[in-house]
């Protein structure tokens, strides 16, 4: 099993989660948060003192998917979230050894 | 013309005076429910732009960790100086203080002597202590701003009770209790010199005392919640027709000048500031426009017995250039750390206000005092304000240091760090 | 003295009338303006206290997921009461009942024969009811904080239609509209009685038939935003204005007076509670020193029409510990769950209040009724009470019953942890 | 009966004109403090309903990302408006239009002549225009929740300068400036045409010309906090007694009948709206039953002066009713997006409440009109909704080609992702 | 050492955070989450629009362990969390590669 | 490539993020949560009854960083965390198989 985490623009969530769910993903956890990178933030104005706010707001998204599924994921979510802009995001993948499933105690890829 | 109610003084010029005395207590008249019915409503109005009003306005602007202990300050200082006032404060401003009164009054204890049945002017003196009371309690309530997210509560309180009864009671009695700038003729209708000059300087000395807040000025204090601050600044805009328009004591065309005054200041001081803004930063803010109406209604206060639409035209637009200039750069320039700028916006334009009082009082610039002096009544204007400003700042001085001494004024940099919600007061603002 | 408008009944003691009935509708007078423009604007303040006021204060203390649920039922009460009200409980309260009239009035039915010429004492009978609905209307409101979190909706609804008509309607008359205890010589000016312990005690009854809400007393239920909660406080401190000054029914001394002593016992139960607590927990909160204000308002409600300055810094002082008794230590000793602590602070705060009242509204102890016999006058006010504990106790008691057996009164477990705004109404309070 | 003032013109029939010329400001007479207290009041009011009441409701609609930009558009529409009525506004409503006065007033630049003596009916010109400059205000504020989340700052200044001069100004003084509709006897007590009505219809065409919010209405526009929402409708409902019972220009009884029969209206159509939404979706909405509220006060606007209880139910039930349809059914049959149903609430309110005036008033019904022929009457009402939906349809629709041409009205659409609040103020709402 | 990471029903945290004590867990991070997965969202009314929320709030605790732990981390979680009903969530298991604590620059197990 | 994921104090995040770009980090993520650890929560009162609230606001910072740069990363935020009081946190480390960048679809070290 493989952990897909992305990072992406908010308002893209609901078309990464419809093709997500096209591409077979039964689950998913998204994470309000604030990315740092390319993307610049805005200024905040307050009497007179000008402040930088650097943080953006992201969404991040996981889902832990079975081996085989790792690509059509990855794809699925390259494809609902990219804009063109600066501050698309990233896609990571790693190793997840074990999942259990809370209310049946199934674990593995069934637990997915 | 508007009927007043004040102590036989000797006159120095009836115009002069009509307008310059409009709150003693001790004239016995007829009640006429229709100023009682104003005067009543001017009473709550008051009150409300305290709590909440003021209380919503500075507590959107600290950080969300520190909403609530804005919030109480404001909340205790009503309380706290309630009781003063009924013990012996309303006493100290309006009680006759004999060989004295030109300096303070003194007597009324528990509000003895008032009766359902008493009557001041053509309203209960019930009433009238009530309106005056709730002056009381917004001057002190104003230097929260200048001190937040900082000052020990414990002090706070210890403060605010020493400054009303040394400060706050003799300033009032020498403007509108008898004493010797209402003797001199000087005008200030609703409380410029009283309210926002006492409290404003006061919030100087004590914001650089107390030194700046730790972070400040190179980190964000982005305000928690400019919701809760615009909807402040509206309610101190709604009430402050009782504050001004109450000062009038009657439901009079005095009383319905006032309020018109009150709010066009507001609005051009807003829409300057508004206007400034957008120009120096390419985007015009909704705090700017809030804090410019407070800038416009404060410096008004004075004016708002005397000037007319005019006069309130020119006084809006300078108290919301000055105060733009005060709370944007003269601040940055000193660097002292006048939180929520109680200076730059209280201080500044009641200052601007009770001048620009004695020039456009005159009904030669629509105002509606005839013979009216202007050089004279200006040079009268500038005597109460520096009065005021070095006598509101010297004791002040004096009581900081004292309560510093006795308890500290200042929370740890740990108290700071984590809020003083939590810190000082065990709770938390939100829990969404 | 205050004019008073009421039905022309056998006097007991001149004085005692004349506090003790100040509300009734049917003498015909001349219209006095003032007066109407006071009673005009204590209408606004009183509604104004209901909504927004207490559905703020209770909203900030409920967890997130019900914060709408509590803003709602404080809504739909306002709407339904003002129906029933327009259609026949006007009528209930201030009708002539004729025989039974020491019981229940009668008749009016859809505001009938109020024209807009017709005066009631110095006022238009128009503008009497709409002040007397906004006391119908705040009354249920109260109870709101009792059952918060776990009521169904639909049941309140039609437990409260039941209750105003039932209760409220019955007491209100009783004390106000020419019934018994008012015919007694019981004095409750502004509703000590009829507001405050009628609700107080309906709200004890119904909180215990309703059960805890899930996870009382152990887990933490902390108040979402006591932003919210101060700032309803503040209105409503503002607004009992209009509760008692405008309980005189005119703008006069009576209302003046009432005014300031309310003001004033707010101010001191807000300290009591805080310092009490200070050094109880070592930390003053601002829901201590609001919830104690409010305790200091339901118990000068009452006596506002009565006792001067020192008989408001008593009741103001007793009110604020009484009820910080009740509502830290009281609630707990019994295990019941009453969620805002509505019996705690109202119910109490009424009782303490109009006892108190048979002291201190002699002039003996500060208060304007001469030569009142204080023994008996205690005696009047305990059976006051008495009465309306039991009689408010038990209907409450078959109302619920009744609703209970017809539709069930409380959510479902699930509904309960999702939360009422979602289960119940399919909306979110913040979707920041 | 009330006191009313006006410019002495040939009466078509007495009653009519009693009732339809509350507001000429030109007659002298005598100050009266009772209702100059209530006028006082009402000023007070009505400007809060605006700020903050209209406000906060907007702003818990619209999204957290543009929470401060409808505040910001009401508060500055606030210090605008003011302006412009000061300077010239005032005269074209109120002024002497000379042999244009049937469509257009003129004069009393900068309030000239109006002095603190100055007195219109019974109280001081000064709060006579305070008051009429409150409406003033509203009128182009309610139309800021029609293009929320997606008009330019800029534009929405200048066209809101424009309306209000060349639509606001004319309709107003058609009704109550001593203009044609006036003359014709068209009955608006409050304001159902010159608010409600030209304020809709306005809306509607502004937020069609504008086109839809990206992603509406497939997309979840979620308000962001329903809390503010609720309370904005409440300060709306306690401000709409100034509004209407205001409108009677004095503290009488046909103030007093205002005030019930507009709390009367708006409890109706809350229930309305709630148990029809129940019945449709199986769960009552607070933003249902608030809206609906909205709806009644809206209906009873231009009837308060002249109905009873009885009309007020049934308007408040068809305006809780059609309102419904309006913002639930006729938005999504056509598409468009008012964002925050201002035609829907506003405009269809106005309509349904103009017309059954027309029938109402009559003492026939409840009303307070004596041989009102209710035929001809209805065709008055009629014509006065047609001239004016006509007019302020075709001239806005001009101005906002005038003004998209000069400087666009539309924000960008990354201005309109990222949020009016950040892209058009630097500020956020919540820092929470 | 292992990092176990659960999607949890926001309720069962003062549980969850107990039982873990219990299993000998001395730290643990919790985040608000929003999870999609076969336990349906809710609708919400605006003026006669439904819209239908996906998304159900959920908590996320995360704990770092050492390999020994694991097996009592992820049941002490199982069954705190367990209410029997959809959406009760998931627990996963993954490698951890090193651990440092910030105050005192302690590594690997030493550190948790 | 690493994730670098620390638990920080809120107050610490502004000289963390100089600190990490300085370090050569080019983008990070940074997210609100909740610790429990050996730092104390705090107390809070409620009408006569006192609630110990035992979780701390913590920041997560996130960065997916080359293998080359780990070091230098931890040691940025170690050094920029720490305040030598109880609760500073702590840095894990972990595995990244494979990181995308959504806008250019660069994989691996170039996506970072
Ligand atoms: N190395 C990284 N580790 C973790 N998160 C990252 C990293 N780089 C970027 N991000 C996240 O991705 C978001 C977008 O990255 P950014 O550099 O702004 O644009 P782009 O992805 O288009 O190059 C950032 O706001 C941040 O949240
Ligand atoms: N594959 C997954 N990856 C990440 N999170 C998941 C995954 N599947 C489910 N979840 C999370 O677990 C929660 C519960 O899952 P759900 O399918 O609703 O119920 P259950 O766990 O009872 O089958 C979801 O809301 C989501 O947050
Ligand atoms: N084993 C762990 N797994 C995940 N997070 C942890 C772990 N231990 C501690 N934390 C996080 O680190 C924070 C600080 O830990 P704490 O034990 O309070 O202090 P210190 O790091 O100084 O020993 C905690 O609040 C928690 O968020």
């Amino acid at each position: 099993m493989k952990l897909v985490s992305a990072i992406i623009k908010p308002h893209v969530l609901d078309d990464v989660r419809d093709q997500l769910a096209k591409a077979g993903v039964q689950g998913l956890t998204v994470t309000e948060v604030k990315g740092f990178g390319r993307q610049k933030g805005h200024t905040e104005i307050y009497r007179g003192a000008e402040y930088t706010v650097d943080f953006v707001p992201k969404m991040k998204v996981e889902t832990v998917v079975s081996d085989q599924l790792v690509e059509a994921t990855t794809d699925a979510i390259t494809k609902a979230a990219r804009t063109g802009s600066i501050g698309d995001g990233k896609v990571f993948v790693s190793e997840v050894m074990q999942a259990v499933r809370i209310r049946t105690g199934e674990i593995g890829d069934e637990a997915l | 013309m508007t009927t007043l109610r004040r102590k036989p003084v000797v006159p120095l010029a009836a115009t002069v005076l009509v307008l310059g005395l409009p709150r003693l207590a001790a004239a016995q008249g007829e009640l006429n429910t229709g100023d009682t019915a104003w005067m009543l409503t001017s009473s709550a109005l008051v009150l409300f732009m305290t709590i909440p009003g003021l209380s919503l306005f500075y507590a959107g602007l600290v950080r969300a960790k520190n909403v609530l202990s804005v919030m109480m300050q404001c909340f205790a200082i009503t309380c706290m100086v309630t009781v003063l006032w009924t013990v012996y404060a309303y006493g100290l401003v309006f009680g006759d203080g004999g060989s004295l009164n030109g300096f303070i009054g003194f007597g009324k204890f528990f509000l003895a002597d008032i009766e359902v049945g008493t009557v001041s002017g053509t309203i209960p003196e019930s009433v009238f202590q009530m309106f005056q009371l709730t002056f009381a309690i917004i001057t002190p309530a104003l230097m929260v701003g200048a001190f937040a997210e900082r000052m020990k509560f414990s002090a706070m309180m210890v403060f605010m009770a020493l400054w009303v009864t040394i400060v706050y009671a003799p300033v009032a009695h020498w403007v509108w209790g008898g004493g010797f700038l209402q003797d001199m003729g000087v005008i200030d209708f609703a409380g410029g010199i009283v309210v926002h000059i006492s409290a404003g300087i006061a919030a100087l000395v004590l914001c650089i005392m107390l030194g700046k807040r730790s972070g400040y000025p190179t980190t964000s204090m982005a305000p928690n919640s400019l919701v809760l601050t615009v909807v402040g600044t509206s309610m101190l805009w709604v009430g402050w027709f009782g504050f001004n328009a109450g000062s009038a004591g009657a439901a009079d065309g005095t009383a319905g000048m006032a309020m018109a005054v009150t709010h066009i200041s507001a609005a051009i001081a807003g829409l300057t500031w508004m206007l400034w803004e957008w120009s120096n930063y390419g985007k015009p803010s909704v705090l700017g426009i809030a804090t410019g109406t407070i800038a416009g209604l404060a410096a008004i206060t004075p004016a708002s017995g005397s000037v007319g639409p005019v006069g309130a035209i020119v006084i809006g637009f300078t108290a919301g250039a000055t105060c733009y200039w005060g709370a944007n750069r003269l601040k940055r320039l000193f660097g002292y750390d006048d939180s929520l700028d109680v200076f730059g916006v209280h201080g500044i334009g009641g200052i601007v206000g009770v001048l620009l009082t004695g020039a456009f009082a005159s009904d030669a610039l629509g105002g509606s005092m005839e013979n009216l002096d202007i050089g004279n009544q200006l040079r009268l204007q500038a005597v109460g304000i520096a009065v005021t400003v070095v006598y509101s700042g010297v004791l002040t001085f004096v009581l900081v240091k004292v309560v510093d001494g006795m308890i500290g004024i200042r929370v740890t940099a740990e108290e700071e760090s984590t809020g003083l919600d939590l810190a000082l007061h065990d709770e938390r603002g939100f829990n969404l």
